[in-house]
């Protein structure tokens, strides 16, 4: 378990993620992929906390702070999807571009 | 290497054992003193439910999620063993003294519910599934309350390891100390086993909800990970709030065994004095009522810590 | 160490949990479909279970994420908590005020109501 | 070797029993919830012995065939002055209420001990639709959302939702004649949206309900009061005692159950009262169900009482206006004001027995009776179970049972009970009723 | 002796849990099960939040889990809520410029992974005395209370924006308002739903428009 590694593991993470998000038609999914590039994000940031930053409190707060992000991300992301499925019925992607008039 | 790691371990098996056999005991002894007829030998009573349960053939449905639903049962039993594992039963015999073990047990009370839900969803019959999701909204809504309560114990502490909880116990234990605290943990602990009043996953307006479809062997590791969960829990109440292992004479894995025998008993009588909460009910009185009493007493820990 | 005790007591658990299971059931024929049509008391389902389900509690869902968020910042919050004395006591002060606030505009929303 | 142990071990447990409710079946019910040696399950997955209770009528046959088949190897059938069906292997017919714990007990030990065979499935091993190699990917289903995949259809949208304007899908099934928290021989076809009744359709009225005898005699000539309110008491606790099993009270249903086995005119209700108020039940359960005026007076009696209409047969009788009698009422008419309506009129019942004992007073009016389900005067009170379809949709799934359990809405049946089992009495094992 | 092995353990266990993350992370977009892609994700998160223990954040490690539980709990009632077929009983394959996403997607793994064996970064290690969960906390309340603060405002910020977006008595109107008539048939799609080319290369699309 080496920087390199883990930044190897994140990379990865965050490749799915991208792939996930772009790919996806549903707005739900694509937020999976979202969360998934900030998995890797998040570990990044604690592996150079860890390795790299002699153990400086802000590697940990700036994972903290993208779990923040994260959970805003959610939280306004599926009040939306609410809202939309109200007005509309729907829940694709598609959809959603639509709503922004 | 033994005393760091076998005894430990050892010592949470045999609680897990021992305490799932005294929660089936125990319940039975409640429910005869309130008048519910039990047959002739209480002890043996368990074993023969459990032996018939093994006879029996596991049931199936239509079109289950055949892994989730064979997993989820197992999966409560490990989450049950985690949460015995953060406990210490002696200043040095525990098996996990992480730093942040009372985060830990928040972890494992926020995973029991993504695990029942997952029982009560993947068996893909009505009356499971309105119980996993009616488990979700309660499982929601206590979360909070208890990481408050126990925020509250780890002020004192200065720490979040359940073994400098029990530390800063040494001249008053946090029952009295924070008096709010044990009565909110407690309705935490029937919230995640589903006991009693807040049975609301495996109710009998739903046959069994989550276990309505379920028979045989499946049924028996669920009952027996409900009756490890509330031993786990109970070892993190006197943990928390009774002083651990902490007491005169007796060594202290006995003293917590006996205090964790106490708060199960309490549980257990509360799950048979009071009726089932309806679900609308419970999420308002928790979000509403509980949850600003744990802030009160999260600020009534703050105050004592500080003076 | 603690976290390999962790890991042989899960392991554990989850083997004897998954065992008690499969042993029995291995030589089990699997149930009859008769059998495994949904209890209903005797009545039939339209459909399967699964489907769009309506969880009337969504709201209060959403409000919990944010909650939990501030739950972050609590724990490490309380280690250091005697430390910074009256300083961290006014910091949860506020940051309650600002929960509940949160809270009573959702109660007032009727967010823990059944929508 | 150990599998003889394990199976003599099991054979030593309860026996989890599932009930199946023919007519006047519920009195079985009452009776082995007292007996140690029994428990009654709620699903059929969880037992080892099917009884049948009473006699099931040919339209609940199907229905019965299916929930037989749903419990789990080994089981076996027990049939409660039934005929058995005549192509089931090894069942066993008993006719006196007291030889049915025993028999039960039997029943699963011998089948525990591998001396009785397990009974067998009735209805043909295939799924609801063929499906196995159809479809797409040969699950059955068709593009996302067609097909039959597993032999059902899935579930879809077929109308708005009556709350929040969120239309998720609902899902439309048929529940019943054999569901506990029904009144016996009940089904409904039920939509769902989450976990909120959308549309119930009561699709078969539960069975004709028997009252005591001394309701049929009141209209013939005068009987004492003290017996017919004794006999109102009773049949009001019953009531209760299914409720609080619904509501999770287990003791205090039981507790009710024995001071309704043992009731007489020096029973009190302050215990059961007082247990009732003091562990939430009016406030912490599941309640609603609402009844309109129009509502409570087609269903009568204590139901139409408690919604605030102050109609009973009593007040027009001369023996009851002797003894002070004036009806009591609520005014809120949901669930909870149901139940402390119950109370009230279960205590107004015992003392009127008690004064009615002491100064031998009569009944005077007959030909007409309030029965505890309603006035009897030209007509019997007939079933109300239609009203559910009009009461239960808008309320979420708990609301809707605790409605259920609350209204008693069978019809009167035209026959008395039968002679009242001695077995009943037994069972209650020294409990006077007075200690509650 | 004693720390070596230990070196190693937390190679093998490193490994595992590294495979974890990436399988399960990987089937969240390869399973129809909207549960299981919502359960397999939390599954991966997991996985990460060991290795952070591992590398002695205890508290972020441990945080992942009750964080992401409760995250990935809402994440399945959402999914299920709002997706067609949300148990995956007929297999399906929503996706769209799938050649694309996958090109984007290794694209991405290859540039941050380049970065990451090449480039060098400061060889500075968590010193050995370190509390790291007291540091947090310290971090937190350092000289001023902004972190706490602006924290505190975001998240009341967010919770009040859920509350009006989702709640139907919000100020988006009552319930009925704005909603529309379910689909024009039993399974099609919903009424009022804009037309899409079809141009996702994904397989087999699941629009079934009926006219």
């Amino acid at each position: 378990m080496t920087l390199t590694t883990l930044l190897l593991l994140a990379a990865a993470l965050i490749g799915i993620g991208i792939y996930g998000a772009l790919s996806q038609q549903s707005f739900v999914m694509l937020m999976m992929g979202l969360e998934l590039i900030l998995n890797g994000v998040m570990l990044a940031a604690v592996a150079f906390w860890a390795f790299s930053g002699a153990g400086v409190p802000e590697g940990q707060l700036l994972t903290i702070i993208v779990m923040a992000v994260m959970a805003i991300e959610m939280a306004m992301g599926f009040a939306l999807v609410v809202a939309a499925f109200r007005g509309k019925q729907a829940d694709m992607t598609e959809s959603l571009t639509g709503l922004k008039h | 290497m033994f005393s760091e790691l076998f005894l430990p371990v050892l010592m949470v098996i045999f609680m897990l054992v021992v305490g799932g056999y005294a929660v089936a005991v125990l319940d039975r002894l409640v429910a005869s003193a309130l008048g519910v007829p039990q047959a002739g030998g209480i002890w043996l009573a368990p074993m023969a439910r459990g032996a018939w349960l093994l006879t029996q053939h596991a049931n199936a449905t239509e079109a289950p999620d055949w892994r989730a639903w064979r997993l989820a049962p197992a999966l409560y039993l490990a989450l049950a063993a985690g949460g015995l594992a953060v406990v210490p039963w002696s200043a040095s015999l525990v098996a996990t003294d992480l730093v942040t073990s009372v985060v830990l047990w928040g972890s494992v009370e926020a995973l029991a519910t993504v695990v029942i839900f997952l029982h009560g969803w993947s068996a893909n019959s009505l009356l499971a599934l309105i119980g996993g999701y009616r488990y979700v909204a309660l499982g929601l809504s206590y979360i909070l309350i208890s990481m408050f309560v126990l925020i509250g114990v780890a002020l004192p502490a200065e720490s979040l390891q359940f073994t400098q909880v029990v530390a800063s116990q040494e001249g008053l234990w946090n029952v009295i100390r924070q008096p709010l605290g044990l009565p909110l943990f407690l309705i935490v602990g029937l919230g995640m086993t589903f006991w009693g009043p807040l049975n609301l996953a495996d109710s009998t307006d739903l046959a069994g909800g989550t276990a309505s479809e379920i028979s045989g062997p499946p049924r028996l590791v669920w009952d027996m990970a409900r009756a490890a969960m509330l031993v786990a829990f109970s070892g993190v109440a006197a943990t928390a709030f009774l002083g651990g292992w902490l007491g005169p004479w007796l060594p202290g894995p006995l003293w917590i065994s006996l205090k964790m025998l106490a708060v199960l008993s309490v549980l257990l009588l509360l799950g048979r004095l009071l009726p089932r909460l309806a679900p609308e009910r419970c999420v308002t009185l928790m979000w509403v009522v509980l949850l600003p009493l744990s802030f009160i007493d999260l600020v009534w820990a703050g105050i004592g810590a500080l003076l | 160490m603690e976290l390999f005790a962790l890991l042989i007591i899960l392991i554990l658990a989850l083997g004897a949990g998954l065992l008690m299971q499969w042993l029995p059931m291995r030589h089990q024929p699997r149930p009859s479909w008769s059998q495994r049509a949904p209890f209903l008391g005797g009545g039939t389902p339209d459909s399967h279970a699964w489907n769009r389900y309506h969880v009337r509690y969504y709201s209060m869902t959403l409000l919990l994420i944010a909650f939990e968020m501030e739950m972050m910042f609590m724990y490490p919050w309380a280690v250091v908590f005697v430390e910074k004395g009256m300083k961290a006591m006014m910091e949860m002060g506020m940051f309650l005020a600002i929960l509940s606030v949160g809270i009573v505009y959702a109660w007032r929303e009727g967010v823990f109501k059944w929508q | 070797m150990a599998v003889s142990w394990l199976h003599k071990f099991a054979a030593r447990g309860r026996v989890p029993v599932f009930p199946v409710l023919g007519k006047q079946g519920d009195g079985v019910l009452r009776h082995l919830a007292l007996s140690p040696r029994i428990e009654l399950v709620d699903s059929p997955r969880h037992a080892s012995v099917l009884l049948v209770a009473g006699e099931v009528p040919a339209d609940r046959c199907e229905p019965l065939r299916r929930v037989h088949d749903q419990l789990p190897y080994p089981f076996t059938t027990l049939w409660f002055r039934s005929e058995p069906w005549p192509h089931l292997e090894r069942v066993a017919r008993i006719d006196d209420l007291d030889d049915l714990p025993g028999a039960l007990v039997t029943a699963h030990r011998e089948l525990m001990e591998g001396r009785r065979g397990s009974a067998h499935r009735l209805l043909p091993d295939e799924p609801p639709n063929p499906w196995e190699g159809e479809g797409d990917f040969g699950q059955g289903g068709e593009g996302m959302m067609g097909g039959v995949p597993y032999g059902r259809p899935m579930a879809m949208n077929m109308e708005d939702d009556i709350r929040d304007g969120l239309t998720l899908d609902s899902l439309t099934f048929r529940l019943g004649p054999f569901f506990f928290a029904f009144p016996p021989g009940m089904a409904a076809e039920i939509t769902l949206q989450g976990d909120l009744v959308q549309t119930w359709k009561t699709q078969l009225a539960p069975y004709p309900q028997p009252l005591d005898e001394v309701f049929f005699d009141a209209r013939q000539r005068p009987v004492p009061i003290a017996e017919v309110e004794l006999a109102r008491a009773r049949h009001h606790l019953h009531q209760l005692f299914h409720a609080l099993h619904l509501a999770g009270l287990e003791n205090v249903s039981l507790r009710t159950l024995r001071l309704a086995h043992g009731l007489s005119t020096s029973s009190t209700l302050d215990g059961l009262r007082r247990a009732l108020s003091r562990r939430g039940f009016f406030r912490l359960t599941a309640g609603g169900g609402v009844l309109g005026p129009e509502q409570a007076r087609m269903i009568g009696g204590p139901a139409a009482r408690a919604a605030g209409l102050d109609d009973d047969l009593r007040a027009e009788d001369a023996g009851y206006r002797r003894l002070g009698f004036s009806p009591v009422c609520q005014t809120a008419g949901d669930t909870h004001a149901r139940w402390r309506q119950l109370l009230d009129e279960i205590d107004q019942s015992l003392h009127l027995a008690r004064l009615a004992e002491r100064d031998r007073v009569h009944t005077e009016r007959t030909g007409s009776v309030e029965t505890p389900r309603g006035p009897w005067s030209a007509r019997r009170p007939a079933d109300a179970s239609a009203l559910f379809d009009e009461l239960l949709p808008g309320l979420e799934w708990g609301d809707a049972l605790a409605t259920v359990a609350s209204l008693d809405v069978a019809g009167l049946a035209d026959q008395p009970v039968g002679t009242r089992p001695s077995g009943e009495s037994r069972a209650v094992r020294g409990g006077t009723g007075n200690d509650v | 002796m004693e720390s070596m092995n230990h070196g190693l353990g937390v190679d093998i266990a490193f490994l595992l849990l590294a495979t974890l993350a990436v399988v399960t992370g990987w089937r969240v977009f390869r399973t129809d099960s909207m549960v299981r892609a919502s359960f397999f994700l939390l599954v991966s998160f997991i996985a990460v939040g060991v290795i952070m223990i591992l590398l002695a954040a205890e508290y972020l490690g441990v945080a992942m889990f009750f964080m992401m539980a409760v995250e990935m709990t809402v994440m399945a009632l959402f999914m299920v809520m709002f997706m067609m077929n949300p148990a995956g009983l007929n297999p399906m394959n929503m996706v769209h410029q799938e050649r694309i996403a996958i090109g984007a997607g290794v694209a991405g793994f290859l540039i941050l992974g380049a970065m990451a064996l090449l480039a060098t970064f400061p060889d500075q290690p968590v010193p050995a005395g370190l509390e790291p969960v007291r540091s947090l906390g310290n971090e937190m309340l350092g000289e001023s209370m902004l972190i706490f603060e602006s924290a505190g405002l975001v998240l009341l910020t967010t919770m009040i924006g859920v509350v009006v977006l989702s709640s139907h008595r919000g100020r988006y109107g009552a319930a009925a308002e704005g909603s529309m008539p379910p689909g024009l048939e039993p399974g099609g799609d919903p009424a009022g739903k804009p037309e899409e080319d079809e141009a996702g290369e994904g397989g087999h699309h699941h629009h079934h428009h009926h006219h």
